[in-house]
């Protein structure tokens, strides 16, 4: 037993350390009340606090936490969760101040290609021309509104679940990561947190997944990041067919250019407003070929999907959720970012690729859903179903089916974690992601049996919630794009109710006045889920009929910065190369 | 001044807003005396809510009756979503709006919604708060029962094709949920998935059907799509095709041929859900799209284009109203007769309405307005009798299972299916999964509830009288016009086709004087068939009220006709004559039993009195023949019902003969097997998709991900056999390093 | 560009003391390891007297000079001042300086200070230098103990650090040197040392082997290279690299560039002295020897090998690929051959780290793959002027000539960071008894967490993962690579002609060959993560590690190093393009 | 004067069977002596350009080179005597302690 004397001074030692992080992040969030302001009148550095503060106080706090004696790790367990939940919210805080325009009063609708709001750049790694260059517009801001929001929430969601005092303090490095990405409009910058997402998600798989996480975790790893080396080649390649500056080798950049995206996208659109192929068009395609590959990794698209599943039916709750919410989002983001916005010309030229793989995607992941017995397993399926609507929503090259992919990104990252919540307490309360194990979990769990319901007829597609908005967007113009093979989204819409109604059919009916219980409980009785699972969900649920309800939150917002980029470069390529 | 429109967006809301409500509530104070008591798990604001709905629905029609609100669109309330499209080079602003339209096919549907919504809500709290079984999850069915009335009320006021989409969805999902209800029973469950993917597949038809008429009009407004100028300017084929699309989701909704057969096994939900959704309103969602597309076919733009749909319309009406009428022929389960029945009857909607539409596009403006009137006062007429009748039988199965449980001192309650396996979905359900159990809904159990329940048997044979189509009695109205068109329309030059659905009608009409009549002598007629059946009697508060309602409404269907409802409801500028109804009435009658003035006046007359004949006399004269009998000795029905028993007994005595030749054919057999439709369905399912499904699952962990299971494996073989070249000898060493001169030499003196 | 001052070596008033401080403040330190721990009570009796003169050499030891620890401070202090001495001398008046044999017109260049070498010299003694701080807890000196005992202690610490001090002392000849046969020389005396170093753990059977084998294929390897050497000389009549105005000797370099065709002599000798620098390198398939030499030897040796050694051998392999063999117009002769040899042996470590079981092997493997990963880019260096003759290609070559060797320069120096991290980190394990497995690391992260997640940062960096230094590496690497092979695509953009990818030189695929093997790598690198991470210690490695504060010092310097030079790699970078425009 | 170039091709000629000599015996010391011949002929080669370039620096090389080979000699003997010590041989073809 350790002294009480000892206790008194580690608490104290962690008040210290909470209440230093607490005062910084109120400085932080009283700053702009008197802080400088860029030339736009806006507090440009706002997004810095975004990124950077839940990294330090990820490490900080685990490196702290990993200083203690071992047997104190369970008491600090709790204080550091708070603390985590905290800059979680002060995150929240700052996101939605920007979208209500507490913080700044910015009309996200409005959107022009390759105009950012908050736009803010600080040389980084100057002799290379790497810098800090930060911006939002309709697209990024919405992503990173979705990782702020479901930062909270998964820790709320999982508060209980695992025991553990690093766990919390990953999910926020995990939302500081993803929110670079998501920031950054500089590629060199994009990369690394293209890449630094894949830590902490690598750890919470291994540290608190299922039986076979070894092998998940790194096939997720390797999987992602050999996708992505080969999206840094083309990065690599799109860097030094830049021309070579004068301006910037007198700034100190050794080679003359930069990986600033905006520079590029001037540059394309340009060449777009003389009619010419940026960088020629059998470059432009297959640098798009190269980003794709990364991105479809990442999305992920049939056939480099695999690791998906795998990953999901591993991951603890937790790790599920952000990589469903968020981080399949990264590779529609990319897409949208890169693809859309610097190759234009290849875009329109591989219409025909990106609507193979959305449709195979799409028709093929649900009928492998289909087939599938693990609870897990057929939500990830479902994922990788769901993400081929993003495909063909590029595909259609329409503004209508930008934005409807966008609001399905959107979507599907507030309905999946919801998704992967209830499967998770699931496999949290019952020991096994069987379908079929046991049955009426009405009778047993009546609250997660009705989030359960919920989650999946959002999924579906049911009007007032989310995804519905998105589906049927998507889908007008895919009509429009493509008239009859619209027959395939709607064979694959009937066979995903099919298999969500199966799968309920199987877990939350039937089974008698009783119900029936999984073996895997070895008779034990089955307890509802907690009040923070519940809470958690309940969140979730209710963001999924705000948006489905109201949609034009995000979805004018996405509109805005569709019709910025036909606008401002699209339209010209449809028009002129067609 | 304050206008009832400015409150009408609260009819669908409201009870939106209370079903996360009462189901959080419910499952908060689950359990509570005072929950159970007064609040009655949430019915008592079940009922409120939705008596506010109605009392607000009632001002917006009187106030649309009285020319109040306006006539038309209440119009956009604002903007959904908005976007943009590339049209010809340039981007092209968009939008999709919500808002209101009120016209008369609306006001009508939604008094009908709201009104039986509301009746329903009230045999609710009677029926659903007394079964022990549902206790402590009735708010689960308030909850959703209002949700489900909140999909039909803003199904019936959406001023577009897109929340008419969404709200169509929404009722979608509560009857999955209501048909759900007893989610532990196996063939609930698989009743409620069988409904929704059923519904699904059409509903995805709507959804094409809808993308392609906002490809050709740029909007879902009805406003938009129906201006003239609008239907005249898009491609009269692919407005076919769009049309097509559209009326095979209403096909899945109003479960016609071949998307039937979610509706019957639909029955295993409570019965209010089953007057709910086969009367009120899911099925008659489905009529009302196809009403919607009138206008399309009534445009002078496609005049003559769209006739073969319409015949298909028809077409598809007749065969469903005949095989439904067929297969409710040798139904024991009282519930399943009524189900049929409504099959049935829709089907007679729909035939109407393809003849109207026929009509319209053919150029006969006046007798097409007249078909469509028809058809949807058929709607009306049968809303109210089909509701009623539910909830009749709802009264009789809830009498006769509390009567079960006391005789039997059964206490525990509707138990589980138990042994029922999952695969035996077919014929049993309720209680009637059980083989031990006793079935409350079986009419073999019944008999001779004439005398016991009074208000009960009243009410089921004003209904049945209505739905028979006897005459002066509501649903004979409605469907003397719909068999009339239909026969004028096969007379009409080429519309030959329609000859089929006419004279399907007419042998239906028929088929339903012996279904319906059969099912009220077997229940009502003749002896106690059982025990409990003698020891029923009517105690259950609340039941009484609707049904007598609807009884008045029902036998009130001469007013309606009166008011002239049919032209009311078709011509959307014509006025209820609510001040000559005697006169109204008049030339109704004169219409309905001496059509004349019209070409083929002499054919159409004999029709009209062959379908009066063959329905009233034929039908249920034979039902007396077979099932009619005498009451109990000491037994007295109440007087307007007497004479009916005894008149059945007189036949029965009279005319009996021996059916067992027919009942034990083979046609019989395959009518309890629903003509196999079911079976089919599941094969291809499980021989098709199942299977397809399981290879994808196969092929995607076998040779997707077994190709980088192999680059895996082949990396680990590989770093073997690479580590085994270092053996370890340190001659083999210089030896490599010997090589790699060489092959350092190979190399660059290979490209010098 | 900066002046060249040209200083006769040891010549009065020559600045040849301040151009060799480094070099200089080894060789003092070299002597004072030699005579510092042999100084004793020792008298010289003048003959025929009684008289005795202490001559203080030898004789029974002082107590101060006999501390076991004190060569290793000596050492440890002599390599921060060199290391110092060459930091400093990075400034903003940093001179070249050509140091000559002579003054008259025989006079051959040696040695060239300039920002090349001394880029490498901070290099080489860091990474010595953090071996030597490592080595105090790696090879214990006892106090305790018979006197005896310690004064044989002492001797083996002397003899360890003295070897270390040679090795510096000769990889720094090798930066500087001008002349081949210097550059051979200073290449042995290093090597020899390092063979020694290699077997100094003769008691273990496994040093000796490693020995054995890593000597006996060297020494055959460095034979050949000799050889080549002479047939060189044979060809040109002198070894300057550089042509030399004042005595008008015609250096290799230019004479290489002056052949009309391609000579069967010098090729010949070409292709022998690559042979010598491959070995050093570890290219396959003159890598055998390696792993065998990495298992066997002590971990910090093995650090030193995988770092300092083979960045001497890329050095050579610069110095002669570049200045000797670089084509004044088309594409070199041997870059076909490199690009070959880079691709199969980067492959093949990889692929041979994938199932070895002994971490020590595993990162001698990864080692070669990193080898490979360097070797593709000097392939494509070879792409120097492609397409020389078409008008697109103007400047481009140098500029891409640059950035590879910045590159080249940068992974190099950042190497050290944590490839030395992590064999530190086996090395304080080793404290524990051997690594021959991973079943020491297990449950690393339980028993000692700084020292586990250091392992894993060295781990990811290894295998290139944002943001650490191994990334960005990489990441320059693969830049040069690509700006090669784009040659002047940019101009044709910026002109408005399009480019494909078919237009760019084929060494844009050894890019893509670099990132697929680094993603293969993943799968050894992650594993020593999670067995670190998640399994469980085994018995008798329960407790948490020993204190061994120097060598924790070492592996926390090499983990911070590699998230700065990860982060903030703007100075490094600056700094190695200027040693890249030294040589080109 | 003997051509410089017939020394050259003795050079080869030693080369050749030092080579052969290093890749085919087993025995560690007699591949050191073939080491020792390469080294000679490298030697040889230093002499005769020498002569041939009339270049001093030739002969400079030569010894430094006879230096480094003594120095070689010596250190891997030692390490041979230390791995005899453990195997009590020091043939190159029974080291089987480190591989793969």
């Amino acid at each position: 037993m350790i002294s009480n004397a000892k206790m008194q001074m580690r608490d104290r030692e962690f008040a210290l350390i909470s209440g230093l992080l607490a005062i910084s992040a109120v400085l932080m969030y009283l700053f702009p009340s008197f802080a400088v302001e860029n030339s736009a009148g806006q507090i440009d550095w706002i997004t810095l606090p975004l990124v950077a503060f839940p990294l330090i106080a990820g490490t900080v706090l685990m490196a702290f936490a990993s200083m203690q004696p071992y047997r104190l790790k369970d008491r600090i367990g709790q204080p550091i969760k708070l603390i985590s939940l905290a800059f979680a919210l002060m995150m929240l805080g700052i996101s939605s101040g920007l979208l209500f325009g507490w913080l700044e009063s910015i009309n996200w609708d409005l959107s022009q290609y390759n105009r950012y709001e908050l736009d803010f750049e600080y040389a980084w790694i100057q002799s290379i021309g790497v810098s800090w260059h930060v911006g939002l517009d309709g697209l990024s801001f919405s992503m990173v509104w979705l990782t702020t929001v479901l930062i909270p929430i998964v820790m709320i969601t999982t508060w209980e679940e695992k025991i553990g005092w690093y766990h919390h303090p990953l999910i926020l490095m995990m939302g500081g990561a993803l929110i670079g990405v998501f920031v950054a409009l500089d590629f060199f910058m994009f990369f690394v947190f293209w890449e630094m997402t894949l830590i902490p998600m690598f750890f919470l798989i291994l540290k608190w997944g299922g039986d076979d996480r070894r092998y998940a975790a790194q096939k997720f790893f390797i999987y992602t990041f050999t996708g992505s080396v080969v999206m840094l080649l083309g990065i690599i390649t799109l860097y030094f067919l830049q021309p070579s500056s004068q301006a910037l080798v007198d700034q100190g950049v050794l080679t003359g250019r930069t990986f600033d995206m905006t520079q590029m996208a001037i540059g394309a659109q340009a060449a777009a407003n003389a009619d010419i192929a940026w960088l020629g068009i059998d470059m432009q395609k297959a640098l798009f070929l190269m980003f794709l590959l990364g991105f479809l990794v990442k999305l992920p698209a049939v056939p480099f999907h695999t690791w998906l599943p795998d990953a999901h039916v591993q991951a603890p709750t937790a790790g599920s959720m952000l990589l469903a919410g968020v981080m399949l989002k990264m590779g529609g983001y990319g897409l949208f970012r890169v693809c859309a916005t610097l190759f234009p010309e290849a875009l329109l030229e591989y219409q025909w690729l990106l609507l193979t793989i959305g449709m195979v995607s799409l028709v093929y992941g649900s009928f492998v859903c289909l087939g599938q017995t693990n609870l897990k397993r057929l939500v990830a399926f479902s994922s990788v179903s769901h993400m081929g609507i993003i495909l063909l929503g590029i595909a259609t090259m329409e503004p209508l089916g930008f934005a409807g992919a966008i609001f399905m990104m959107f979507a599907h990252g507030i309905i999946s974690p919801l998704l992967f919540a209830v499967a998770g307490a699931f496999k949290h309360h019952y020991h096994t992601l069987e379908i079929g194990s046991m049955r009426g979990m009405a009778k047993h769990s009546p609250w997660l049996a009705t989030f359960m319901m919920f989650g999946w007829m959002a999924s579906l597609g049911l009007p007032l919630l989310a995804g519905f908005v998105a589906e049927i967007t998507v889908l007008i113009a895919f009509w429009k794009a493509f008239g009859w093979w619209v027959i395939l989204p709607g064979i694959t819409l009937i066979v995903t109710a099919a298999y969500y109604l199966w799968s309920m059919q199987k877990t939350i009916f039937e089974g008698g006045d009783d119900g029936e219980m999984p073996e895997s409980l070895g008779g034990a009785p089955a307890p509802d889920i907690s009040l923070w699972e519940v809470s958690g969900m309940m969140l979730l649920a209710m963001l999924t009929v705000l948006f489905g309800v109201l949609p034009w939150i995000f979805f004018d917002m996405m509109t805005g910065y569709a019709y910025g980029l036909f606008d401002g470069i699209l339209l010209n390529v449809i028009t002129g190369g067609a | 001044m304050v206008s009832a429109i400015d409150y009408a967006l609260w009819i669908p809301v409201l009870p939106i807003v209370a079903f996360p409500i009462i189901l959080f509530l419910g499952n908060v104070f689950k359990g509570m005396p005072a929950w159970r008591g007064r609040w009655k798990e949430g019915g008592t604001i079940a009922t409120i809510v939705i008596g506010t709905c109605l009392g607000l629905s009632i001002w917006l029609i009187v106030g649309y009756i009285g020319q109040v609100t306006g006539n038309e669109s209440v119009g956009q309330i604002g903007d959904w979503l908005s976007f943009h499209m590339v049209e010809n080079g340039n981007l092209v602003s968009y939008s999709l709006g919500f808002g209101m339209y009120l016209d008369h096919v609306s006001v009508m549907l939604l008094f009908v919604a709201s009104f039986l919504c509301f009746l329903i809500a009230i045999f609710s709290l009677g029926y659903m708060n007394s079964d022990p079984v549902n206790l402590d999850r009735n708010h689960r069915f308030y909850a959703e029962f209002l949700l489900f009335c909140a999909g039909m009320l803003g199904m019936v006021l959406a001023d577009n094709f897109l929340w008419l989409f969404i709200f169509w969805e929404i009722m979608g999902l509560c009857s999955y949920l209501l048909i759900g209800f007893y989610y532990e029973r196996p063939s609930a469950s698989y009743a409620a998935k069988k409904a929704f993917l059923t519904t699904r597949v059409g509903d995805i038809f709507l959804l094409i059907g809808l993308l392609i008429l906002w490809n050709l009009f740029g909007s879902l407004d009805f406003s938009v799509v129906w201006a003239e100028d609008n239907i005249a300017a898009v491609d009269a084929g692919t407005l076919k095709i769009a049309l097509f699309m559209m009326f095979v989701g209403a096909v899945g909704k109003s479960a016609q041929f071949p998307l039937h057969v979610w509706l019957p096994d639909a029955m295993e939900g409570p019965t209010p859900v089953s007057a709910l959704i086969h009367a009120a309103t899911m099925v008659n969602a489905g009529l009302y799209l196809v009403a919607r597309m009138f206008p399309f076919f009534a445009s002078p733009a496609m005049a003559g284009e769209f006739t073969d749909l319409a015949m298909l319309i028809a077409w598809i009406g007749g065969i469903t109203a005949f095989m439904a009428a067929l297969i409710a022929f040798v139904q024991m389960d009282i519930k399943k007769v009524l189900a049929y029945s409504t099959m049935s009857q829709l089907a007679y909607i729909f035939t109407g309405l393809g003849a109207a539409l026929w009509f319209a596009n053919t150029g006969h403006e006046e007798i097409a307005l007249l078909a469509f009137g028809a058809s949807m006062f058929h709607l009306f007429n049968h809303a109210m009798a089909k509701g009623m009748l539910f909830m009749a039988s709802g009264s009789v199965i809830h009498e006769m299972h509390h009567v079960h449980h006391e005789v039997a001192h059964h206490d525990s309650g509707e138990s589980a299916a138990g042994n029922a396996a999952g695969g035996d979905h077919d014929g049993g359900q309720g209680g009637g999964d059980d083989h031990d159990h006793f079935d409350a809904q079986d009419m073999s159990n019944m008999g001779g509830l004439a005398s016991k329940m009074p208000i009960t048997a009243t009410a089921m044979a004003v209904g049945s009288a209505s739905i028979i189509g006897i005459p002066l009695i509501g649903g004979f109205w409605s469907k003397e016009g719909i068999i009339g068109a239909a026969w004028k329309a096969s007379l009409t030059s080429g519309g030959a086709w329609m000859l089929g659905p006419a004279l399907l009608l007419l042998i239906t009409a028929g088929m339903t004087g012996f279904y319906m009549s059969r099912m009220w002598f077997m229940t009502f007629a003749g002896k106690p068939n059982t025990p409990v059946a003698n020891g029923v009697v009517e105690q259950t508060p609340f039941i009484p009220i609707p049904l007598i309602t609807l009884t008045v409404v029902t036998l009130g269907g001469i007013v309606f006709a009166g008011f002239e409802f049919v032209h009311w409801v078709a011509d959307g500028h014509a006025e209820m004559h609510f001040t000559h109804v005697l006169s109204g009435i008049g030339s109704e009658m004169k219409h309905a039993f001496l059509p004349s003035g019209e070409e083929n006046g002499a054919l159409i007359f004999l029709v009209t009195m062959l379908t009066i004949v063959i329905s009233t006399i034929v039908g249920p004269a034979t039902a007396m023949a077979l099932y009619g009998g005498r009451l109990q000795k000491g037994e007295k029905a109440k007087p307007w019902l007497a004479w009916l028993v005894s008149l059945s007994s007189r036949v029965r005595r009279n005319n009996h003969f021996d059916n067992s030749i027919w009942a034990n054919s083979g046609l019989a057999d395959s009518l309890h097997q629903r003509l196999h439709f079911d079976a089919w369905y599941d094969a291809a399912m499980l021989k098709i998709v199942v299977p397809f499904a399981n290879a994808c699952a196969w092929f995607d962990q076998h040779i997707i991900d077994g190709a980088i299971k192999g680059i895996e494996y082949g990396s680990q073989e590989g770093s073997s056999v690479i580590r085994r070249l270092t053996t370890g000898s340190g001659r083999d060493y210089i030896m490599m390093v010997a090589l790699g001169t060489l092959a350092i030499f190979v190399l660059i003196w290979g490209v010098a | 560009m900066t002046e060249i001052t040209r200083v006769q070596l040891f010549s009065e008033g020559g600045d040849t003391w301040l151009a060799l401080a480094p070099e200089m403040t080894l060789l003092s330190g070299l002597v004072l390891l030699f005579i510092v721990p042999n100084l004793g009570d020792a008298k010289w009796r003048i003959p025929l007297t009684q008289v005795r003169i202490p001559v203080l050499f030898g004789g029974r030891r002082f107590t101060a000079t006999s501390d076991p620890r004190l060569p290793a401070m000596l050492a440890i202090a002599t390599l921060l001042l060199a290391l110092w001495q060459a930091l400093i001398s990075q400034g903003a008046d940093a001179k070249t300086w050509l140091l000559t044999s002579g003054s008259g017109a025989e006079a051959n260049i040696l040695l060239r200070v300039d920002a090349f070498s001394r880029i490498f010299e901070i290099m080489f003694y860091s990474a010595l230098l953090l071996a030597a701080v490592a080595s105090i807890d790696r090879l214990p000196a006892r106090r305790a103990g018979s006197e005896i005992q310690q004064l044989i202690d002492n001797r083996r610490q002397v003899d360890f650090y003295l070897l270390l001090l040679m090795t510096a002392f000769g990889m720094s000849i090798v930066t500087m040197s001008m002349d081949l046969f210097v550059l051979f020389i200073g290449l042995e005396i290093a090597t020899l040392s390092i063979y020694v170093l290699v077997a100094f753990h003769k008691e273990t059977p496994e040093g000796a082997e490693g020995g054995v084998k890593y000597f006996i294929v060297g020494a055959v390897s460095s034979a050949v290279a000799l050889y080549g050497i002479s047939l060189l000389y044979l060809w040109n009549g002198n070894l300057q690299l550089m042509s030399n105005s004042a005595t008008g000797q015609i250096g290799l370099v230019e004479r290489w560039a002056e052949m009309e065709s391609l000579l069967g002599l010098p090729l010949i000798a070409f292709c022998f002295v690559l042979v010598g620098f491959a070995f050093k390198v570890s290219a396959v398939p003159f890598h055998f020897a390696a792993p065998d030499a990495y298992s066997g030897a002590s971990s910090t040796v093995a650090g030193i090998l995988a770092t300092a050694s083979k960045a001497m051998g890329f050095i050579g392999l610069i110095r002669v690929l570049v200045m000797l063999a670089a084509p004044a117009d088309g594409s070199a002769v041997w870059m076909f051959g490199l690009g070959v040899i880079a691709v199969v042996t980067m492959t093949w470590g990889n692929v041979a780290a994938l199932s070895s079981s002994n971490p020590k092997r595993m990162l001698a493997y990864s080692s070669i793959a990193h080898a490979g990963y360097m070797l593709a880019a000097l392939a494509a260096l070879g792409a120097w002027a492609w397409g020389g003759e078409s008008d697109l290609i103007s400047s481009a070559p140098t500029d891409a000539g640059q950035w590879i060797l910045t590159a080249l320069i940068f992974h190099l120096v950042v190497l050290v960071a944590f490839k030395l991290g992590a064999f530190l980190v086996l090395a304080l394990l080793e404290t524990e008894g051997e690594v021959s497995d991973t079943a020491p690391l297990a449950g690393l992260a339980r028993r000692d967490p700084i020292i586990a997640v250091s392992m894993f940062i060295f781990m990811l960096s290894l295998a290139g993962v944002p943001p650490l230094a191994g990334f960005m590496s990489k990441f320059l690497l693969i830049g040069g690579v690509v700006k090669m092979s784009a040659g002047d695509a940019f101009a044709a953009i910026a002109a408005g002609d399009g480019w494909s990818l078919g237009q760019m030189h084929w060494t844009f695929w050894l890019a893509l060959s670099v990132f697929l093997n680094s993603a293969l790598s993943l799968f050894y690198y992650l594993r020593i993560g999670v067995i670190m991470f998640f399994e469980v210690p085994i018995e008798g490695r329960r407790k948490p590690l020993i204190k061994a504060w120097f060598l924790r010092l070492s592996i926390w310097v090499c983990a911070i190093g590699t998230v700065i030079f990860g982060v903030w790699s703007d100075h490094l970078i600056n700094l190695c393009y200027n040693a890249a425009l030294a040589v080109l | 004067m003997i051509d410089p170039m017939w020394a050259v091709v003795l050079g080869i000629c030693l080369f050749t069977i030092g080579l052969w000599g290093a890749v085919t015996r087993k025995n560690a010391i007699i591949v050191l002596m073939c080491i020792e011949i390469i080294l000679n002929a490298v030697n040889l080669n230093f002499v005769a350009a020498a002569a041939q370039h009339g270049d001093v620096t030739g002969w400079v090389y030569t010894v430094f080179a006879i230096a480094i080979a003594a120095a070689e000699v010596a250190i891997g003997l030692a390490i041979f005597l230390s791995f005899y010590g453990h195997n009590e041989t020091i043939s190159l073809d029974e080291m089987e302690l480190l591989k793969h």
